[in-house]
């Protein structure tokens, strides 16, 4: 079969060996981070990567792999659009005996491997602070990211338990501001006439969204009053952390996912044995912490 | 009157209304089968909007309309299509991507069930076969929009009559025709009313009048003025009733001197349209050309105005070589053209009167780019009376007039750039005598101010009475330069028809 | 003179030939492209020119071409329709809901799910043939109400764990050839042969070429623009499923964005805009070209921020290339 | 006939004043629709008829409103750009690229961006001009090709840490007025001027309402086609550098999709695709009808997904509104 035989050949020849990697998206900044990561191991480690972007579309993410899978690489590294549609690419990797490693978040099938850490802990993690900010009571309102994309629903989800153990947070209004961070900002500004001085925390599911309410809020004079906190540790958050405009934000480590799944992807061609899957927790950034999370 | 049973068709009372102003007001209309019923009266009457409504394109908005003994009204073009009237439209209607043959049987492809299938060979065949048999020569396959404006609206002819119809309406079916395919169509119409079939003939040429009509119905200003059988009203009656006024002499008689030369072309060439064309225009006078249809005279015109480039040959303009590669050149250089296609490349139908009269020359009232709405006003109501341009108002949009006045507005933008030459291509084409006689005497006007006009026009009348000279083509040919002594009717079909 | 108008009518004359032949030359100005794409791309990339590639593009293509022949249609009458990646969405769900293992027969989430998608195209063309508002705004419109209520129908999750006989409908294969291939050939056909061999494909161009004129022929203008509509919620519908079925998921985010793939494929394929042209073959084409640019910038590896580059570059110079070879007016 | 013709003359008649105010009606149509909806929002909700409130939509709305005005202009021209929410980004990402405190006095990014702007505007309209190519795939070109160089220009990453006075821009307030607001209360009226008082704008109309009668008249469609494109591209530098500052980053992914928002609104307020007609204030009201609807529904916190159904539905309705007192052809 064929991978075997480009094995061979190139652990006969020297042949470098070829990964496929396709991203969820390049134009977020995270994913960005987790890429240039693994372009960087690669790079070290003599390996070509191709990379595609999916474009946040899971179809696209199927025909990518279908592609690369055509082409015979020795393996695919994924970054899965969706838990369920993604999981069709998957299984064809599979099928064509292509390792293909996750990265960054699950599908339904089982992969050869997984490398990430679970989109749901993170809202934990961050409304979790947000309860204990508030002494366990209060009024929150919820920034959605795109409707019906996985990191939005999972987001949610870790959210929404962590409330169930907190009656007396109530989450007023919640909408969604589609990742961005100029909607999150016009957003928060109609909520402020809305609700007003009512609101004693802001949820984003991810920084930039919560980059946006931050600045609304500054912009309004209420800044003091609200807690915001929001995921992902882009660069920009931190600053902001630093400044005070965001209370905290989750940080999910880009370098261990990028380097981690390339180093995994490495092991199973080479038939090395390897971890099935590779945990990387998140980290709460806060100004207390703040630190050792700035380059 | 007479009893019902003579009459094929018959309207009463029928009132029309557009956005405020009354199109048709009370207007009754009485056709009886096999006969030429001309409705006459001046642009903006109502002629087309009352046919519109026979035709059930338009609702009315009260009337009667009794088609072989059974009320019509309101009813749906397809049915009223079916019960046997036919319509040929003022403004061509053709779809420019679809087949003669195409065209002709829309509508009615196996009878117009939308599932059914196409056989579109049967089709050529049947629009071959009708065609040969009405004498047109249109290769049926060929996509419309390949065709000149004639040869559309031959088409067109074919189309309605090819329906097998008990009244056809022709709404001004000559305006792009030639005396050939006149003629064709003349004979067309015998043979339909010796048949029985009642033709409503729309036309502002009176000598089409005079030799097809048995009566005559006149509207005016969407008024009933009256219906008369046509041996009984003389021309002058008629002018009468549809214009409210007598009419002078068509063709004034003119006095001036010819001066020196202002435009001149030397073996003007354009691969496949025409060839080696020489002729001069001076001030004060006025060049006809003369041919038959698709004799390549449209676009002589085209290219001197710089639509088109030459493929070989030179222009001067006052002796000196020049070369026009737009028309912006043509405009800067004194050089106006009045398109025979108005609606194509006349006028802006979205446009006011007033801003499409101003088009041309508008930075003429303009101040550092900014439009000086006072002059700019002034000049357009100025031209406005001038040319008795009928409008609701100066900000009326133009899309709204009447063709005769679509043709005022359009010949007022190309004056109000002020040119020394002027190319009037087919400029009384779809327009009432009384408006005709305008343009008439506004020729006669610009020739005496010393302008030079060149008068494109397949109505030989016209082209006799208002030229100096007689350019003839044929075929993309130049066959004949003629004085105006030399030149008549005869003659000039002679070297039309040469090769 | 009758000489010269015999001539026009003689088929085997020079000119007539010619004219003939440059009516047709639209068609070949796309094909030089699409040939010179495939042939650099052959040239640049061994992987390109094999039959497993080859198949993936086809395959890649189907739904963007099936949606395509949909707009096609409706731009062929002189409308739009911007809601075509909504529908995508809408019917996906629509058909994952009824298409659990073990609950309905597979014919029952296919029907279901093309109605859903007839009954919003219907919707299209009712709005837009009884109200005046422009076909854009009416289908702007549509595509948010149907991106809400593939959000509401999912509750905003992605609808899975779908019979393995539903997933076979887009994700199988029949004699080693993709049914996704399967579909858009068959579906194709169908198109052209709506488009150029029945009465109401004939009425589309008529509709679409001067409104007018098929008013004046005693064509209902509605009742075309209805069925076109329809028609094209209808292939919408099919792609939905087909979508649905090859990722195994009912997505109420799916199709975003797509209206645009679409039309741009149908465009390039030499449909104007303003409505009366247009081929199926032209449609095919311009979704066959999008997918080999990008399908030939993955295997080149080029960084997916210059892909966008060059792919902009290439449709543009594609449609040039068409248009220099276009007969003026 | 000369009495006839002076009563249609006699500016005081009934009928004149009447024909006027049916022209005019079009604009007050979609201004009924506009007060309807704001009333249906005064009485629902106590909040929205506040000063602050209405300062912040007209605020929310005016990056929108700016776009619009753009596209209004190539619009009426008989064209159309899709490529303005690319622009937003490269233009947004240039400007903040000059942006960073202590580097250039505050003038530098704005004309950076500016230029960029129109340098991009003025490619789109170089190619409509040069190629025959329909300006809808032209402009899809550059929307993707300007997606890329945003990204490339930025690597993929947000541009942030700007200096406070670039960031005063579209964030800061004079007199207690938003800078956005004063900047869209300034542009609205020079662009109406252009349009409603100059040479320039009697061309547009004239090149979309009938290009060769407008070339038959001595306009080069070329030039004003050129110039329209290159206003477009300098309104969304405009719109860039605004929302670039407003958010304090230059983003590679902002604008997208603005480009449909900023056709709704000119095509809401009267605008028609086919060219030749539209008002500045038409598409204003429309931008402002989409603002006041979006913070309306905030307001009344309907849940996202009924959002996007109940924002589709009036818009629908408001066009329909609109089409219902407008005058028949
Ligand atoms: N759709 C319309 N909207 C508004 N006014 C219209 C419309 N159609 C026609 N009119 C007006 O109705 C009147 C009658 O027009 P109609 O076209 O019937 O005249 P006509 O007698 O056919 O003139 P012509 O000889 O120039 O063709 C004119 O004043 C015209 O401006
Ligand atoms: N069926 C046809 N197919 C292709 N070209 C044609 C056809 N008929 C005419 N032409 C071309 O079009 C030109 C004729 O155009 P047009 O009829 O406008 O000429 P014209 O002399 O201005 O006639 P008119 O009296 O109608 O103004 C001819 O030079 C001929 O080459
Ligand atoms: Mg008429
Ligand atoms: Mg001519």
């Amino acid at each position: 079969n064929q991978s075997t035989t480009s094995e061979t050949s190139k652990n006969g020849d020297g042949k470098k060996l070829v990964i496929g990697a396709t991203m969820l998206s390049m134009q977020n900044e995270f994913i960005v981070n987790v890429h240039d990561e693994m372009a960087k191991k690669a790079e070290a480690d003599g390996i070509d990567l191709i990379t595609v972007d999916a474009e946040r579309s899971a179809l696209k993410q199927v025909e990518q792999v279908e592609s690369f899978i055509a082409q015979h690489v020795d393996a695919i590294i994924m970054n899965p659009c969706e838990v369920e549609a993604s999981s069709p690419a998957v299984a064809k990797a599979l099928a064509a005996k292509i390792p293909i490693i996750n990265v960054n978040s699950e599908t339904s099938t089982k992969p050869s491997a997984f490398v990430g850490s679970d989109d749901v802990e993170s809202a934990r993690i961050a409304m979790k602070f947000i309860a204990e900010k508030l002494g366990g009571k209060g009024t929150i309102v919820m920034m959605h990211g795109y409707m019906g994309q996985a990191a939005q629903i999972k987001r949610e989800q870790g959210a929404r338990e962590i409330l169930k153990q907190y009656p007396n947070i109530k989450l007023i209004a919640h909408q969604t501001a589609e990742w961005d961070r100029a909607k999150a900002m016009s957003l928060m500004e109609n909520w402020i006439q809305s609700y007003g001085s009512q609101i004693n925390a802001v949820f984003a599911q991810n920084d930039e969204m919560g980059l946006g309410a931050a600045k609304a809020l500054a912009d309004a004079g209420l800044k003091d009053k609200v807690v915001v906190v929001s995921i992902d540790a882009i660069p920009d958050a931190l600053q902001a952390v630093q400044k005070g405009t965001l209370d905290a934000t989750v940080f999910q480590n880009a370098q261990q996912q990028g380097s981690k799944a390339i180093e995994t992807a490495e092991k199973i061609i080479k038939g090395q044995p390897y971890e099935k899957e590779t945990l990387i927790p998140f980290q709460l950034v806060t100004k207390a912490n703040l630190s050792q999370f700035m380059k | 009157m007479n009893s019902n049973s003579d009459y094929i068709l018959q309207v009463s009372g029928l009132t029309k209304t557009f956005s405020g102003v009354k199109a048709l007001d009370q207007v009754q209309l009485a056709v009886r089968k096999g006969e030429v019923h001309a409705l006459m009266g001046e642009n903006g009457a109502g002629k087309s909007t009352l046919m519109k409504i026979l035709i059930g394109l338009l609702p009315a908005d009260s009337g009667e309309i009794i088609f072989e003994g059974a009320e019509l009204t309101a009813a749906h073009v397809r049915d009223v299509m079916k019960k046997g009237i036919s319509m040929i439209h003022q403004e061509m209607l053709v779809v420019p991507e679809l087949t003669v043959a195409q065209n002709i049987f829309l509508g009615r492809e196996t009878k117009g069930k939308l599932f059914s299938w196409l056989d579109d060979r049967t089709l050529t065949k049947q629009a071959a076969m009708l065609l040969r048999e009405m004498d047109i020569q249109i290769d049926p396959s060929i996509k419309m929009k390949y065709l000149s404006v004639a040869q559309m609206q031959m088409v067109e002819i074919a189309k309605a009559i090819s329906n097998n119809a008990k009244v056809i309406i022709m709404d001004e079916p000559t305006s792009a025709l030639s005396e050939k395919e006149v003629a064709t169509l003349f004979r067309l119409i015998k043979d339909l009313t010796s048949k029985g079939v009642a033709i409503i003939y729309i036309s502002h040429k009176m000598e089409e009048i005079t030799a097809l009509a048995d009566t005559i119905t006149v509207l005016r200003d969407g008024k009933y003025i009256g219906t008369r059988p046509a041996s009984e009203l003389d021309m002058d009656t008629l002018i009468t009733m549809m214009v409210g006024r007598k009419i002078e002499s068509l063709f004034p008689e003119s006095t001036t001197q010819r001066g020196n030369e202002i435009l001149s072309v030397k073996q003007l060439t354009r691969h496949g349209q025409f060839t080696n064309i020489n002729f001069a225009v001076h001030e004060g006078e006025v060049l006809g050309i003369g041919g038959l249809m698709g004799a390549g005279r449209t676009e002589v015109a085209r290219t001197i105005f710089g639509l088109d480039q030459p493929d070989s040959g030179q222009m001067y303009i006052r002796g000196e070589q020049a070369d026009i590669r737009s028309p912006q050149d043509a405009i800067r250089r004194g050089i106006g053209y009045v398109s025979e296609d108005r609606k194509g490349f006349g006028f802006i139908p979205r446009l006011s009167v007033r801003e499409n009269i101003t088009l041309a020359s508008l930075p003429a009232h303009a101040k550092g780019g900014l439009v000086r709405a006072a002059s700019e006003s002034a000049v357009a109501n100025r031209m406005m009376a001038d040319l008795r341009i009928k409008a609701a108002s100066p900000e009326q949009f133009v899309t709204f007039l009447s063709g005769g006045n679509q043709q005022k507005v359009v010949i007022g933008k190309v004056l109000l750039s002020s040119p020394s030459i002027i190319i009037l291509d087919e400029p009384t084409r779809g327009i009432d005598i009384g408006a005709k006689a305008e343009i008439y005497k506004l020729i006669h006007q610009l020739k005496e101010a010393g302008k030079a006009v060149i008068l494109i026009s397949s109505e030989l009348p016209e082209l006799l009475g208002l030229s100096d000279r007689i350019v003839v083509m044929a075929k993309g040919k130049q066959t004949a330069e003629l004085s105006a002594q030399e030149a008549s009717q005869e003659v000039v079909m002679h070297y039309a028809m040469q090769v | 003179m009758e000489n010269n108008l015999n001539s026009y009518f003689d088929k085997d004359s020079g000119s007539y030939k010619l004219l003939v032949r440059l009516q047709e030359v639209r068609k070949y100005g796309l094909l030089i492209a699409f040939v010179a794409v495939c042939l650099a791309l052959s040239l640049t990339t061994p992987r390109f020119l094999t039959i497993q590639n080859l198949m993936i593009i086809v395959t890649q293509v189907s739904i963007n071409a099936l949606l395509a022949f949909g707009v096609t249609f409706v731009i062929i009458t002189g409308g739009i329709d911007l809601s075509i990646g909504s529908m995508v969405a809408v019917t996906g769900v629509v058909a994952a809901t009824f298409a659990h293992p073990d609950e309905y027969p597979v014919i029952v989430p296919v029907a279901v799910g093309l109605l859903a998608g007839l009954l919003f195209g219907a919707f299209n063309g009712f709005v837009v043939t009884r109200s005046k508002v422009p076909p854009f705004i009416v289908t702007l419109g549509t595509m948010t109400i149907g991106r809400g209520l593939a959000l509401i129908l999912s509750k905003g999750r992605p609808v899975s764990n779908l019979s393995d006989s539903f997933n076979f409908i887009g994700g199988g294969k029949i004699l080693g050839i993709p049914t996704l291939i399967i579909t858009l050939i068959v579906t194709f056909i169908a198109c052209t042969v709506v488009l150029r061999k029945t009465v109401l494909g004939r009425y589309m161009y008529a509709v679409g070429g001067n409104e007018q004129a098929a008013r004046a022929s005693g064509i209902e203008l509605s009742t075309v623009k209805m069925i076109v509509y329809t028609l094209c919620g209808g292939l919408a519908a099919l792609a939905g499923i087909l979508l649905t079925s090859r990722i195994t998921t009912g997505q109420p985010n799916a199709g975003a964005g797509f209206e645009l793939d679409a039309i741009a494929a149908a465009i390039i394929g030499g449909t104007s805009t303003s409505g009366g042209t247009g081929t199926m073959t032209g449609t095919l084409l311009g979704a066959l070209l999008i997918g080999v640019i990008s399908n030939g910038l993955d295997l080149l590896n080029v960084t997916s921020y210059y892909q966008q580059v060059v792919m902009g570059i290439i449709i543009i110079g594609a449609v040039v290339l068409d248009s220099v070879n276009q007969i003026k007016n």
